[in-house]
């Protein structure tokens, strides 16, 4: 093995020292405790959880993020503005193209350029198309985090479909790439329309038999209803988004109650799903409701896609005017925004990324107060973060 | 003579010691542990695992992969065993071969034909029960000696369900002790074939009919006793690691991955005699010569029907949380089996 | 010697037959695998950071009580196993005995059950 | 008979070794698996007594059930692992002491009085339909029907008992 | 939403009922007569990889092709990489004139073009920026390496894949995008 | 040949008194009082067989089940004085009552 | 000391055993970005299936495992745990660097908080190019492994001294 640099070996040392005095002074009062994470099976990235016990009930929870910090506000510094919209699919790895998006809208709104009709179609449904891709993955997820393995293959037997459906537009499965500031780099491929629609509906079947093999069962409902459940109020001050929120009973969504940022929801009728209950039910449950809505969303958009250019007139060299934006939109985790502070030049000068998970997470700890070892994995897995997405 | 051979012809052909009778029998008793067990992994874990996800399962390996459970051992064989520093040596290394051994006492009694079986013991089905047990044991001791806060957890885990479902199954067995009348499986199968439903004697009388409730029981409790999904807290992946099984590798954990699989068989095998009838056909004649040959693949298919249920289950279900797992069996199983047994006495002595 | 004798001799026999052949496969296991010590090999597993403490927790009294339950609903079916064999004989007379004695104990399990012993405390 | 006999000495050598062992180990959980071979010693012993049902009954109820049991409560009171406390009090000297002259006195009085007697030749325990346990289940149906229904109310006793104790406080 | 739209049926059972057929629609993949013989292996959604392979589409990342002869070092690929993982270097060469009688031109030749595809972030920034058609997105995804070294493909390596670029797709209806063709 | 079994129960019988008296660890001496009740039994069995009486296995198991019972009683016991004073040790169980 | 490491095997019986070792990869659930998603198509859907090439993605402990997809991202902070779980996993043990992140820093190659190159942590067995790398891909990587292990002299793996990566 190559040899570990001098520099590695201090900071490897260093943060060995670290983890025990952690250890250590948790284990100095009563009780037990137990590491979830950095590498446990259950969360697929590496959140690390901390968690107090009392034989097998949670005392005292922290979460511990920052094991996939990799420093995205720093980097997008020192890029181009292409470079940034390569580089940030990889936050939120699931919806890679809903990353893009709001980027982009606020690159374009400093510039003051509109895409054209076709393009914004196209990133709708693609967009869409990310959100099933992502939340299809988490249905099957939450059957293996349950213990049933079966859902997982399920989910990702239909998913590729979505994948392929994406790859053939963009050439990445999932890290695409393609939305440029003004339009899009390339227009659909031939009888990809059809294709799509096709998949739409197994996708539907696929909600359909999800349905019936994990929510209908009476085992899950009793692993999950009652368990975890976030009041309206508190979830709001915790600064939840999304699908954790709605499930709370919020009637709250940016795709329509937000600012238009120029995407073609607003010209297709759809229904934000809600929940009374708050619980690691609803959410899943709310989660399910919003792929189907999804994947009418597409049919929609499909059937009135306008002809046109695909990209609006920009100059070849991309350079922004000096300004700042703020443009979030309703990403598949949640509420996702970047304000990009411009000095002009190729590549913005600073850029705060707001990432729907990293809020999400920071109820854990409220959550976990006094729940059971299993219910952890439960309540995680309901909430539905992504650790790019956390730590960035 | 001995309690009968594994095959009178075996006995007639060469007149053998009783030692190596024994010797030879037991080595009969290992292949047949070994057997089921390998074909449970390969048919159920593997290929119908893989069919109802819309896969395949193992196919390298040989035609359709039919070498992969050669391969596994292999691999095992040659894979470093590791014992942590903080666990206690010796109990760690004791631990597999206590749950290994109490599920090849469970086959000892099994009858797999007239004269096919390996000691035919007055007290049967109770023996099971006995012998079963033991491997709680081996299962404390491995969470404890393993110093792991995993194998602790799923350690005390694992006991407190298996002991939570060992009590369900014996009372359901009980029900079929109270219509059979006698503890020895060999009788208990002969009672099946002879029985009758309130004097409708068709197809005989295999328990499944009239003990339904206890079917089931049986059933889920053998579910539970697999440390199964829905029952499978103690090895719980996502929480618990792998429970009490966390710290170990190499050949010990390769015992008690065949320990787990050679109990599906044994408990699919015990549910098969007890309430489907053992080896014996309707309308063949008990006793026949040829019973010895076709008696033992008559149990297997009714085994691996058993066997489908238990995976099917499986492969389809969450699991349950701890304490909904114990309420189940308390609050639910247990009386469930008490009002089965009283039935089962009233209408006993009723006709 | 007697015939049950020897049938649980065969038990014996075969379960030193069985330690044995496994201790066998054990041996060679130890023949041909490797061995190679490293630092943190023999660390406990613990998500992969140091593991907290002595890897001891008080369980909880819990356990204990439905381990008693179950000892004591063990000796109860120990008890109506002999009378299962023979339930024939005894016609309603045994009948009525046994449902008292599991009556008795099932008032037991209910006691329990109001102590909400059985809800997970 | 002289096969038994071999067995006989060999279980009685294996139970009296373990036995001390128990009383004198200084690990609970080995302390208690030792008991654990006793008592399938002890089991063995029955066998040898040609009483069938209730050597089975030996492993269910104590290896099975009662030593689970014991387990339970030693991980319940932090037995912590390869722990070397002394686990013997200051008047061990008495006890011991006390447990030689006993056995001593007892020794006289067994070999004194049984000295001579043998078993009979074939034991026997089945006398009905040939089953041990139905031999069992009848004399218990018969003359000790009574001990038989007050066995079930210890049980119910002791279980009320035990969850008064061992809730009290919660 | 206290209880599911339309479970009638326990759940449990309904559960059972999916697997089941899924496992049956596996085994017995229907196919006219034949259906009551078991076929899995075409009842599977599983392609078997080694032995038979997907196509991805043509627009998929697999790896960077290299059309030599038409790349003039113009470095902007290097230049707009956000890896910096393409290596450039060339000289000035003569060539004879186009015209006979006219001047000899001026060309650049490549000496070294290496893309590090350990580090390549596939993005497709360089085949983006090329002006003159010299890079080209292949599907193909077969290039493991047991050393890390081998990863770094040069311009031989890269020309290679040339084979492999298949033709641009046709756009769908209502498009106004111009179909470009790969230089063979 | 009778006393022989006679002769194992009294030793196992005097082990367990010993280490009911001589142990400190409250679940040590439950031990102990397990050995003693299976001496018993083992005798009671005994003098079954001598007798060629199924009384001698009938007892045995009433035994057992009374041994159950002790048991269960016994560990709650130790769990209440280990619960209110982190230590099942009897020597200081003894010094302060309850 | 196993005769292995001693090199003292007829050569039939290592070829068996790399053959049995070959066919049964029990490949440790273990996801660190991106790229651990298209691992678990890899493993999880049913158009790749992994387990027809005998890896089994059961085991939920490193002692059980044999193979370990290190697949994405590794962090600076992230560095320990997986040296250690590295440590932790029984020999015969094989490392899969998936993706160009694991590979060598990929998109973060000038990321304050990003390891480049896990082989400057563990000793890699097979590097998968991409990012990410498409399921078939980490299939031919897993392809590429087995022959690797086919045709692997154990002894000189075994004996104690580390695996040179070159
Ligand atoms: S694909 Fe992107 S990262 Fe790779 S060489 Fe081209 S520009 Fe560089
Ligand atoms: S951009 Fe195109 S032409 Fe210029 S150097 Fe790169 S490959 Fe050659
Ligand atoms: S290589 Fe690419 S896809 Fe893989 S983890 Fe890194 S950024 Fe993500």
């Amino acid at each position: 093995m190559t040899a570990i640099t001098e520099r590695q070996q201090l900071a490897y040392a260093e943060r060995q020292a670290a983890e025990v005095r952690v250890s250590v002074e948790l284990e100095t009062d009563e009780g037990m405790t137990l590491n979830i994470g950095p590498q446990h099976p259950a969360t697929h990235g590496t959140l690390r959880l901390i968690a107090k016990l009392d034989g097998e009930q949670v005392v005292w929870a922290d979460v511990a993020p920052g094991y996939m910090h990799r420093g995205y506000e720093k980097l997008t510094e020192v890029r181009t503005y292409p470079q940034v919209t390569t580089l940030i699919n990889r936050i939120d790895w699931l919806g890679s193209f809903a990353n893009e998006v709001p980027f982009i809208l606020a690159a374009e709104k400093l510039m003051e350029i509109e895409a054209p009709p076709r393009a914004r179609y196209i990133r709708t449904i693609l967009f869409e198309m990310a959100r099933i891709a992502n939340i299809v993955l988490f249905l099957g997820d939450l059957g293996v985090q349950l213990g049933a393995v079966t859902p997982a293959f399920y989910a990702f037997r239909d998913r590729e479909h979505v994948l392929d459906q994406i790859e053939a537009v963009t050439g990445g499965r999932f890290h695409p790439n393609f939305d440029r500031i003004g339009g899009l780099k390339d227009d659909l491929p031939k009888g990809w329309i059809a294709d799509t629609k096709a998949v739409m509906v197994r996708i539907r079947s696929f909600c359909d038999e999800i349905e019936d093999l994990l929510f209908g069962n009476e085992i899950f409902e009793a692993r999950t209803r009652g368990i975890g459940v976030v009041p309206a109020d508190v979830g709001l001050s915790y600064g939840l988004t999304g699908a954790n929120i709605r499930a709370s009973g919020v009637d709250w969504d940016l795709r329509r109650d937000g600012p238009d940022v120029g995407l073609a929801h607003r010209d297709v009728d759809w229904r934000v799903w809600t929940h009374p209950d708050g619980d690691s039910f609803a959410r899943c449950w709310v989660r399910l409701q919003e792929t189907r809505e999804a994947t009418k969303i597409v049919d929609q958009l499909c059937d009135g896609l306008p002809s046109g250019p695909i990209m609006a007139k920009v100059p070849r060299i991309i350079k922004v005017p000096a300004g700042e934006a703020y443009v979030e939109t309703e990403n598949p985790l949640g509420a996702m925004g970047y304000y990009i502070v411009s000095k002009g030049d190729l590549g913005p000068f600073r850029t705060k990324i707001r990432s729907a998970s990293f809020s999400n997470v920071s109820i854990v700890p409220w959550l976990l107060r006094g729940v059971y070892v299993p219910d952890i994995i439960t309540i995680l897995a309901s909430l539905y973060f992504i650790l790019g997405d956390i730590d960035r | 003579m001995s309690g009968a051979p594994l095959a009178t012809a075996l006995m007639t052909a060469v007149e053998l010691s009783w030692w190596q009778q024994t010797v030879l029998r037991s080595i009969g008793v290992l292949v047949a542990v070994l057997i089921p067990a390998g074909t449970l992994v390969y048919v159920f874990l593997f290929k119908m695992m893989s069919f109802m996800q819309s896969r395949l399962g193992p196919m390298e390996a040989g035609p359709y992969g039919s070498m992969q459970l050669l391969a596994e051992v292999g691999k095992w064989i040659q894979k470093e065993d590791l014992v942590p520093w903080r666990a206690d040596r010796k109990l760690f290394a004791l631990a597999p071969y206590v749950v290994v051994l109490s599920v090849f006492l469970i086959y000892l009694v099994v009858p797999f034909g007239p004269d096919a079986w390996f000691t035919n013991l007055d007290t049967g089905v109770f023996w099971i029960m006995a012998v079963s047990s033991i491997s709680v044991v081996g299962i404390l001791i491995a969470g404890w000696a393993s110093a792991n806060k995993y194998s602790l957890l799923g350690g005390l885990r694992a006991a407190g369900q298996l002991i939570a479902y060992e009590l369900p199954m014996v009372l359901a067995v009980l029900g079929v002790v109270i219509q059979a009348g006698t503890l020895n499986l060999q009788d208990i199968v002969a009672a099946q074939h002879e029985g009758e439903i309130f004097g409708w004697g068709f197809i005989g009388n295999p328990y499944i009919l009239t003990q339904l409730v206890g079917f089931f029981i049986f059933l889920v409790a053998t579910q539970a006793e697999l440390t199964q999904t829905p029952f499978d807290m103690p090895i719980a992946e996502s929480e618990l690691v792998s429970g009490y099984m966390t710290e170990y590798s190499g050949m010990r954990f390769l015992l008690f991955f065949i320990a787990e699989f050679a109990t599906a068989g044994a408990f699919s095998a015990v549910a098969a005699t007890l309430f489907l009838g053992g080896w014996s056909l309707p309308w063949v004649d008990l006793d026949a010569d040829y019973m010895n040959v076709i008696g033992p693949i008559v149990l297997l298919a009714k085994m691996m029907l058993v066997a489908f249920l238990i995976f099917w289950v499986r492969f389809t279900y969450p699991r349950f949380r701890e304490d909904q797992l114990q309420q189940l069996a308390w609050k639910i199983l247990i009386p469930l089996s008490l009002v089965n047994i009283l039935a089962t006495m009233v209408l006993k002595v009723a006709f | 010697m007697s015939e049950l004798l020897r049938s649980y001799l065969t038990a014996g026999v075969f379960l030193g037959v069985a330690v044995a052949l496994v201790a066998a496969v054990m041996g060679l296991g130890r023949l041909i695998r490797p061995n190679r010590p490293q630092p943190e090999k023999y660390i406990n597993y613990e998500s992969g950071v140091d593991p907290a403490g002595s890897g001891w927790g008080q369980t909880q009294v819990r356990y204990y009580l439905f381990a008693l339950l179950f000892v004591l609903f063990d000796v109860e079916a120990v008890f109506l196993f002999p009378f299962a064999t023979r339930a024939e004989a005894y016609d309603w007379f045994g009948a009525v005995e046994a449902g008292v004695f599991v009556v008795i104990l099932a008032l037991g399990l209910l006691y329990a059950w109001k102590k909400k012993v059985l809800r997970w405390i | 008979m002289v096969a038994q006999n071999i067995f006989f000495y060999l279980f009685a050598a294996v139970m009296v070794a373990s036995a001390i062992a128990v009383v004198t180990t200084k690990n609970v959980v080995r302390g208690a698996l030792y008991l654990i071979v006793v008592f399938a010693g002890v089991s063995a012993q029955y066998l040898l007594l040609t009483a069938e049902f209730v050597a089975v009954t030996q492993v269910l109820i104590y290896i099975g059930a009662i030593m689970v049991l014991m387990l339970f409560g030693i991980m319940l009171t932090r037995a912590k692992i390869g722990q070397e406390v002394n686990l013997t009090n200051a008047n061990w000297a008495v006890g011991l002491l006390t447990s030689v002259l006993l056995l001593a006195v007892m020794a006289y009085a067994l070999i004194d009085h049984f000295g001579d007697d043998k078993l009979p030749d074939d034991l026997r325990l089945d006398q009905v339909a040939g089953s041990n346990t139905a031999t069992v289940s009848d004399a218990i149906f018969s003359q000790y029907l009574i001990p038989f229904e007050a066995v079930s109310v210890l049980l119910l006793a002791a279980l009320v008992g035990a969850i008064v104790i061992a809730r009290k406080d919660r | 939403m206290a209880k599911l739209p339309g479970s009638k049926v326990p759940g449990l059972v309904k559960g059972l009922g999916v697997t089941l057929k899924t496992m049956a629609r596996t085994t017995f993949p229907s196919r006219g007569i034949k259906t009551l013989i078991p076929a899995p292996s075409k009842g599977a959604a599983t392609v078997q990889y080694p032995h038979e392979k997907e196509t991805p589409a043509p627009r998929a990342r697999g790896v960077i092709a290299l059309k030599e002869d038409n790349c003039t070092v113009c470095m902007l690929c290097a230049r707009s990489c956000p890896d910096w993982c393409i290596y450039i270097e060339g000289h000035k060469d003569t060539a004879p004139p186009r015209r006979p009688g006219g001047k000899p031109r001026t060309v650049n030749k490549l000496d070294r073009f290496d893309i590090d595809y350990a580090l390549c972030m596939y993005c497709g920034i360089c085949v983006e920026v090329c002006p003159f058609d010299a890079l080209f997105w292949s599907p193909e995804y077969e290039y493991s390496e047991l050393r890390l070294a081998d990863l770094l493909h040069d311009k031989e390596r890269l020309g290679e894949w040339m084979q492999a670029v298949p033709d641009f797709e046709p756009y769908e209806a209502g498009s106004e995008q111009k179909v470009r063709k790969v230089p063979r | 040949m009778l006393n022989q079994f006679l002769l194992l129960g009294a030793v196992l019988f005097c082990i367990g008194v010993y280490g009911a008296l001589a142990k400190r660890s409250a679940v040590m001496v439950l031990m102990s009082i397990e050995l003693i009740l299976n001496a018993v039994n083992i005798n009671l069995l005994a003098f079954g067989a001598n007798a060629g009486d199924p009384a001698g296995a009938v007892f045995a198991l009433f035994v057992i089940a009374v041994a159950a019972a002790e048991v269960g009683v016994g560990l709650a016991i130790v769990l209440i004085i280990y619960r209110n004073r982190q230590s099942v040790d009897l020597d200081d169980a003894s010094m302060m009552k309850g | 000391m196993g005769l292995v490491e001693s090199g003292k095997l007829p050569k039939p019986l290592t070829s068996l055993l790399n053959t049995a070792r070959k066919y049964s990869l029990w490949a440790y659930q273990w996801g660190l970005a991106c790229c651990a998603i298209e691992m678990g198509a890899a493993f999880a859907s049913p158009r790749y299936d992994v387990m027809r090439l005998g890896v089994i993605p059961l085991p939920a402990s490193p002692r059980q495992a044999d193979v370990v997809v290190i697949s994405g991202t590794v962090t600076d902070k992230m560095v320990p745990a997986i040296k250690r779980l590295y440590e932790q996993m029984a020999d015969p043990k094989y490392v899969i660097s998936m993706g160009s992140c694991t590979n060598c820093g990929g998109p973060y190659w000038d990321s304050y908080s990003v390891t480049k190159g896990i082989d400057q942590i563990v000793p890699v067995d097979v590097y998968v190019p991409g990012c990410p790398p498409r399921p078939e891909a980490l299939l031919e990587g897993i392809v590429l492994l087995q022959q690797r292990i086919g045709s692997e002299d154990m002894a000189s793996r075994w004996r104690g001294d580390p695996i040179v990566v070159s």
